[in-house]
């Protein structure tokens, strides 16, 4: 391969990863408004037409596309339109390494993993930016509580991270997903007290650094007018919502990879999806990337159903709950998953063990 | 796996001395957390040795497989004559077999290791004789840690109970008449240096380290034996305990001083350790221990078997003098009875070749030839009772005895665990341990030291009134019985006993201490009476403890006192001028049994004598009672076989009698003890061996005589006590004399006054005045002088030598003052200065490089 | 111009080497002199990168003290923010050349 | 030029530019946003040497971490008159002339340093077939069959017999082989020190100043 036709892949897979998380958008923006509409009990948006009112979040994207590009006299310019593209950025950049399916990931990379959560990690800078330029007080403290509580959540989250790579022994998605292949009980999820707590733990944080509900302070309504976006209308207010649901799908996506199989429905043995891979690659990749889309959707319904469920804490609540009950839990659930086979293997006699299931043995993807 | 699970046993053991540690630093403040951290040290212990016990089982061999037997090479046991019928039990005693030592595997016990603390070199032969910190794990070691850390745990979990009233911040003692902080957190304290010295004890493998545990226990002891010690009578027991070990300790470091002098090492069984050749390579280099030091090896130094004609010469043991012809010395090598004689001792390098008469002739008289010296046999024996007299005073044998009863001032759980399960077994213990060391003649001493303790003490028993005194009593005479079966040559009976008395001594006194906690601090058994109604678990567990030390059939106490006698009466057969060392713990089972029904009987039955007591009795809290009923169920299942009616078929005497070592066994080649004992072992096991002797099977005899006796006991107690057929008052007053007589404890706190206190006092006055007129009068004429002296060197140091240097800083503060300008104090500044340092500093560096060339 | 090699990126990592140094030495803001000096220590990492990528021997090596380097970066600006943070406490400005108590 | 070379050629320019709008820019906050550009440009430069979890980590640590931080820092005090301190014109020059000098020195050395003294580096053409975080990873436990050690060019030493006749520097023996894992283990804790220090510092001496103004 020249470097010449993997630039040309690499475009090809940005573009439609582009077009994926922005159509992606569009239907969350659609199924957030109808798992409100029905947690609280009544039909969400009917009137725009379309079945079920799909065509409202059309309507909404024509109105934003046409609505007045508004920027304060107060705000600074250059950081101000900078804001929404670098929010937008670090989100999008982290698809680059998701896989879908067994080799469809547009960047393959030895420590996928790593470059994700270091790529998403820069989204906070949008917010903030756009917190700092907005020249609004609303808006600055959106930012800094942003900047605060996703920080903090990182340390939790990268722990929890940690003890299904412990397990797998690679930051190579490809080869974590394809470490899960085969029925359900070979999930990540079911290898050990640790890793199944850490799953929960994990998913946690993952909702707090997507500045989701209830953990939602940056927008806090209710105190902060809009939080960070107070000021933001069009096309540039968009891009952070754009952002917002693509990270939303992205720590989704890890989740998936790390604990729930990936693309496995973990219903059919490995030897019977090896087999398709082999001889029906077509049909395999289209069945998988349904399937990993379909968990990562399942998740992010959670997180919506999280969100029209619980109310929203405060910023206080939110630090402790990080920094004093999930930062010791990720920290016990490591060391717990690192001695287990520690403990497991040296310590006790040799007739009380009981068999002890190691990831199979499977080949590192190409680099 | 582990490697050598030999290391489980020493984290077990250093569990407490963390907790201990940890307590010391901070448990003044810890309160209730303090009981918690000692309790889980201990119980951490308990699990750690579980799991190596898990590992040892299945290596022991106990099982009927071994994993040694066939990788052993047979041919060594070719040269060690016919007499070596038990070969294969050899393969589990590997405590004196060089070549397996060097080449094992680690994993397989016993586990052994070590490092050395140490060393020096001795004389021109240039032998390095080295002081070793190591542990020793075979299967006694494994059972006893069992034992210490299982008792030890529930006492812990017991006293959380029995201590809780220390947790106020004041505490009233009634019979101090003081009021005191509590000291809950030092009682944890103690209680954890202690289990930490203990378990020291039981895994060391050398005299030494045994003897430093020795002196901690007995630290320890003395701590919490004078825990109340604003009570007067509790200090003057703390101290009394002290002094009468320290007599005991003396013997044990004269003893172990003898042997340390000819042997060179105080390492029990062999060790291996990386030594540097004469080519500067590590090799693994075999280091005899005493054992072997005392018999001949079967393997010279470099693993070559030793000639086997040798073995006929001199056996595995030799006397050389006095001399014989070679014919004459085979015969009479085991002829160890006679008097004076020298016993040849195998030091750390020889070579079989050089093992002739004339080598051994030549190294009586040299003080080392070939890595062989000798020493003379009244020596050994000495060495030997000094052991034992360590092992007197820390056992509580006649005529060290009296500290025991007085150490119950102490708290009951202290009671409990040092002075009936642990501390005074470990006296017990160590006969065991080192019994190849003892030559006949010690043997007869520690048999009838046993036999003179165990009847004193139960005799003193039986008018005793406090409840605490009677079991400490009981206990001594309970040890009495162990030392006679270890005296007798019966092993396995003496520490079989010392395992199953354990247990069912530590639930009496922790039952006792229940009902004194019940009865508020109440220790005479004459106030009580009828408590049945008011404490019913801690009745009925006391008196599966009272039936187990009666020995009544099915209790833990009928196995172990069954091979007891049957070892005295085996033999008193083949030695029959020793009858006393019979007939004496024959009468004391029936005491025995008097005495504990009588406590059980007084405690519980009949009416209550003291209605303020009666009223005031409760049960304990569940913390209290749980323990006892766990020990109650110990105390009668622990000696359990199959099938359990049958006394000889217990599964902890069989796993005893397995693990027993290979010196002892009846047709081990021993020839130091065999004279004595060889024929007595034989006769206990097979009787039918000896059809000369017209008795019926000992073990039937034996079992059914101490039966009878125990009911005759139970009978009259019940009798006196229960039916109240006969007035105890009234018999009192019949045999006056011989009351006060065992009242007084046969006279011997007084006898003692008489000879030891008196003159000790007399003598500490005379050390007072001189220490005060002489020493002091010294002391303070060259405080004076140096006052005056001072003096004078300070004028010089003020003048003369501040003056120099404060000249030389006034300087440096003038030079500095003009310095300073250069700092400006703005950042900026600074890193400009360095920017342009650098650049100059490359221009000169190429400039000067350029002009070099 | 010659393939990309070595030089080219130490050139380009004294770059920020150097903007480092002005930036430290012209800045009056604290945060300013702090941001001086990471990109000080970026210039090194590049250095050590570059090596790490083109010399054998310094395959690990190179990576590990760009590594170190990072740690170290992070390290540095928490303990100069809680020192400028205390500075700002106390005098109300974080102007450096206010802090020259230390003149001669 | 390659691919690789006009890759390389852009990004190290927009993070040379980036550097330089670091020092030029007036306004602080923006500042940091240059400085957030230049640190972003360094990581596209690991990226680009193959060295994928460098760039990973600078982006995580650097970017995500420390710069966040700065960040804060900034707005905590970015109040009024301090968010465009300016310097005099006299110490722009001096400033600019020193930083000329120290570039042109370095540069030069660079320039005319002999590189081919280093040994042959039998690299693929690909970086990535090379580096990954299994290999940093035995490196760092000091794995010499991952990390051919030599001795440092320019450190004085004795060269080895096979050195002085071949003229290429030789692995020494598997024993000097250097583990970073402990030097790495210790940095992490150093680093968790140093948090756990600058939380205590900057907020004990806030405390201070209000019992002072009281």
């Amino acid at each position: 391969m020249t470097a010449g036709t993997a630039v040309m892949i690499l475009t090809i897979a940005a573009i439609v990863l582009v077009t994926f998380v922005a159509l992606s958008a569009i239907f969350f923006i659609w199924l957030e408004r109808k798992v409100a509409g029905r947690i609280q009990d009544r039909l969400g948006p009917t009137r725009a037409g379309g079945k079920f009112g799909w065509l409202q979040t059309i309507a909404d994207g024509i109105k934003l596309l046409a609505k007045e590009d508004i920027i304060p006299a107060n705000a600074d310019q250059f950081l101000f339109r900078l804001g929404p593209y670098l929010a937008f950025t670090g989100s999008f950049l982290a698809y680059l390494a998701l896989p879908f399916s067994r080799d469809v990931v547009a960047l393959q990379m030895n420590i996928a993993l790593f470059f994700m959560l270091a790529v998403m990690a820069t989204e906070v800078f949008g917010v903030i930016l756009a917190g700092y330029g907005s020249g609004s007080k609303w808006a600055l403290f959106g930012g800094m509580r942003e900047a605060a509580q996703v920080v903090s959540y990182e340390v939790p989250m990268a722990l929890c991270v940690l003890i299904p790579v412990l397990v797998a022994g690679t930051l190579n998605l490809n080869v974590i997903s394809q470490q899960q292949a085969g029925l359900f009980w070979n999930w990540y999820l079911f290898h050990d007290p640790f890793t199944f707590l850490a799953f929960w733990t994990y998913f946690t944080c993952a909702t707090a650094s997507c500045k989701r509900a209830p953990f939602d302070l940056a927008e806090a309504e209710s105190e902060l007018v809009a939080g960070f976006h107070t000021e933001y209308s069009g096309l540039r207010w968009s891009f952070f919502f754009m952002a917002e649901y693509g990270s939303m799908f992205a720590v989704s996506g890890i989740a998936t990879t790390l604990f729930l199989g990936g693309w496995h429905t973990g219903l059919v043995p490995a030897a019977v999806s090896d087999w398709m891979y082999e001889n029906l690659w077509v049909l395999y990749v289209l069945v998988s990337v349904a399937v990993f889309i379909a968990k990562c959707w399942i998740l992010v319904f959670v997180m919506m159903w999280v969100r029209w469920t619980l109310p929203r804490l405060r910023i206080d609540q939110v630090m402790t709950t990080c920094l004093k009950y999930l930062l010791p839990i990720a920290c016990t659930l490591l060391l717990g998953a690192s001695l287990l086979p520690l403990v497991w293997h040296s310590l006790l006699p040799g007739w009380v063990k009981l068999p002890f299931r190691n990831p199979p043995a499977f080949p590192a993807a190409p680099r | 796996m582990l490697e050598n699970p030999g290391w489980l046993f020493v984290a077990a053991t250093l569990l407490p001395l963390i907790s201990f540690i940890l307590l010391l630093i901070g448990g003044k403040h810890w309160g209730r957390v303090a009981g918690w951290i000692a309790t889980a040290a201990i119980g951490g212990a308990f699990i750690l040795s579980a799991i190596g016990a898990a590992y040892y089982l299945p290596h022991s061999g106990l099982f009927g497989h071994s994993h040694s037997s066939e990788a052993k090479p047979a041919s060594q046991e070719e040269h060690r004559g016919a007499s070596h019928t038990h070969g294969a039990r050899r393969e589990h005693n590997h405590g004196h077999e060089y070549s397996s030592l060097l080449e094992r595997d680690p994993a397989e016990p016993p586990w052994q290791g070590g490092l050395v603390w140490a060393q020096t070199s001795s004389g021109e032969s240039g032998q390095a004789t080295a002081l070793r910190l190591g542990f020793y794990v075979d299967g006694l070691t494994v059972i006893m840690f069992l034992m210490i850390t299982l008792v030890a745990t529930l006492i812990h979990i017991f006293s959380t109970g029995y201590m809780a009233e220390e947790l106020q911040p004041q505490v009233e003692d009634h019979q101090a008449y003081a009021v005191r902080a509590g000291r809950y957190p030092r009682f944890f304290t103690y209680m954890s240096l202690f289990c930490f010295s203990m378990l020291n004890l039981v895994l060391a493998d050398n005299l030494f380290q045994i003897f430093i545990s020795w002196e901690l226990v007995g630290i320890c002891s003395y701590l919490l034996i004078g825990y109340y010690y604003e009570r007067s009578s509790a200090s003057n027991a703390a101290n009394k305990a002290f002094i009468t070990n320290r007599v005991g300790d003396a013997g044990f470091i004269i003893g172990s001083a003898i042997l340390w002098t000819y042997c060179g090492t105080l390492t029990l069984p062999d060790t291996v350790r990386l030594q540097r050749n004469a080519k500067g390579e590590m090799v693994r280099e075999l280091e005899p221990g005493l054992f072997s030091r005392l018999r001949m090896p079967n393997k010279d130094t470099h693993g070559d078997p030793l000639p086997g004609q040798l073995d006929k010469y001199f056996g595995n043991f030799v006397r050389v003098a006095p001399i014989k012809p070679a014919a004459e010395v085979a015969d009479t090598r085991y002829r160890l009875a006679e008097n004076g004689g020298w016993v040849l001792v195998f030091g750390g390098h020889f070579h079989g070749e050089d093992l002739t008469e004339e080598t051994a002739i030549a190294a009586s008289s040299a003080p080392t030839n070939m890595g062989l010296s000798v020493m003379p046999y009244w020596a050994l024996v000495l060495a030997g009772i000094g052991v034992f007299l360590g092992c007197v005073g820390k056992s509580a044998q006649f005529p060290l005895h009296v500290w025991l009863p007085d150490a119950m001032e102490g708290p009951t759980p202290v009671s409990a665990l040092i002075h009936a399960a642990t501390m005074v077994a470990a006296g017990v213990y160590l006969v065991g341990r080192a019994f190849p060391l003892f030559a006949p003649e010690v043997l007869l001493v520690i048999a009838y030291t046993g036999a003179v303790t165990l009847f004193i003490a139960a005799s003193i028993a039986l008018v005793q009134t406090d409840i605490k005194r009677v079991l400490a009593y009981s206990t001594v005479s309970q040890l009495g019985f162990m030392m006679l079966a270890l005296g007798v040559g019966g092993w396995i009976a003496g520490l079989f006993h010392l395992l199953t008395h354990a247990f069912f001594k530590a639930l009496l006194f922790l039952g006792s201490g229940s009902v004194i906690h019940g009865c508020h601090h109440e220790q005479d058994m004459m106030k009580m009476g009828g408590l049945y109604e008011k404490m019913k678990i801690t009745a009925v567990t006391m008196l599966a403890g009272v039936l187990a030390i009666a020995g009544a059939p099915l209790f833990s106490g009928w196995y172990s006192k069954d091979a007891i006698m049957v070892s005295a009466l085996a033999f008193v057969v083949h030695h029959p001028q020793h009858i006393l060392l019979f007939l004496l713990p024959l009468i004391t089972v029936a005491m025995t049994a008097f005495y504990m029904f009588r406590l059980w009987y007084l405690t519980f039955t009949g009416k209550p004598r003291d209605e303020h007591v009666y009223e005031h009795a409760h049960e304990s809290p569940w913390v209290m009672t749980l323990p006892l009923i766990v020990l109650a169920l110990f105390s009668v299942v622990v000696a359990w076989g199959w099938p359990p009616w049958d006394p000889h078929a217990s599964a902890l005497e069989h796993y005893l009698d397995h693990e027993m070592p290979i010196y002892l066994h009846p047709d081990a080649d021993n020839p130091l003890q065999d004279a004595y004992l060889a024929p007595v072992r034989k006769y206990a096991e097979q009787p039918e061996a000896f059809p000369e002797i017209q008795l019926p099977d000992p073990h039937t005899l034996a079992g059914l005589l101490a039966l009878l006796s125990a009911g005759i006991g139970f009978l009259l107690a019940t009798t006196v006590y229960y039916w109240g057929y006969l007035d105890p008052e009234a018999t009192q007053q019949q045999f006056a004399r011989v009351y006060t007589f065992l009242w007084e404890k046969w006279h011997f706190d007084a006898v003692y006054r008489w000879i030891a206190v008196r003159p000790a006092m007399v003598l500490a006055r005379i050390c007072r005045w001189f220490d005060l007129y002489v020493i002091d009068g010294l002391v303070d004429g060259s405080a004076r002088a140096t006052v005056k002296i001072s003096q004078w060197d300070g004028k010089f140091d003020l003048g003369i030598i501040d003056g120099l240097v404060n000249l030389t800083a006034d300087i440096i503060y003038a030079v500095a003052a003009w310095l300073r300008h250069v700092q400006t104090g703005l950042l900026r500044n600074y890193v400009l200065f360095l920017a342009l340092a650098a650049v100059g500093i490359f221009a000169l560096v190429s400039y000067i490089l350029a002009l070099v060339g | 111009m010659a393939s990309v090699g070595l030089t080219q990126y130490l050139l380009i990592g004294a770059v920020l080497f150097v903007c480092g140094v002005v930036c430290m030495a012209i800045k009056r803001n604290a945060i300013g002199v702090l941001m001086g000096v990471e990109l000080v220590l970026n210039g090194a990492s590049v250095n050590f990168a570059a090596f790490a990528r083109f010399h054998e021997a310094f395959r690990v090596e190179g990576q590990v003290f760009a590594l170190f380097t990072i740690v170290l970066a992070a390290a540095e600006a928490a303990i100069a923010l809680a020192i400028v943070l205390n500075f700002y406490n106390n005098y109300l400005t974080v102007d450096v050349d206010s802090a020259e108590e230390l003149k001669g | 030029m390659s691919l690789g070379d006009i890759l390389f050629w852009i990004v190290g320019l927009m993070t040379a530019l980036c550097a330089v709008m670091v020092v030029v820019t007036q306004h602080i906050v923006r500042c940091a946003i240059w400085l957030l550009f230049t640190l972003a440009g360094t990581a596209g430069l690991f990226f680009l040497l193959g060295l994928d979890f460098l760039g990973a980590t600078q982006l995580f640590v650097y970017v995500g971490g420390t710069l966040v931080l700065v960040i804060f820092g900034v707005m905590l005090t970015a109040t009024g008159p301090f968010i465009q301190l300016r310097a005099g014109a006299g110490e722009w020059a001096i400033a600019i002339i020193v930083g000329l000098l120290l570039y042109g020195l370095i540069a030069v050395s660079w320039m005319f340093a002999d590189w081919s003294k280093l040994p042959e580096a039998a690299l693929p053409d690909d970086p990535k077939q090379m580096y990954h975080t299994e290999q940093l990873g035995r490196g760092l436990l000091g794995d010499t069959s991952v990390q051919p050690v030599s001795a440092l060019p320019g450190v004085p030493g004795k060269p080895r017999a096979a050195e002085k006749q071949t003229g290429k520097l030789q692995p020494p023996p598997s024993r000097q082989a250097s583990a970073y894992l402990l030097p790495f283990e210790i940095v992490s804790v150093h680093l968790l020190v140093v948090l756990i220090g600058a939380a205590y510092l900057a907020r004990a001496k806030r405390k201070r100043v209000v019992a002072a103004s009281q």
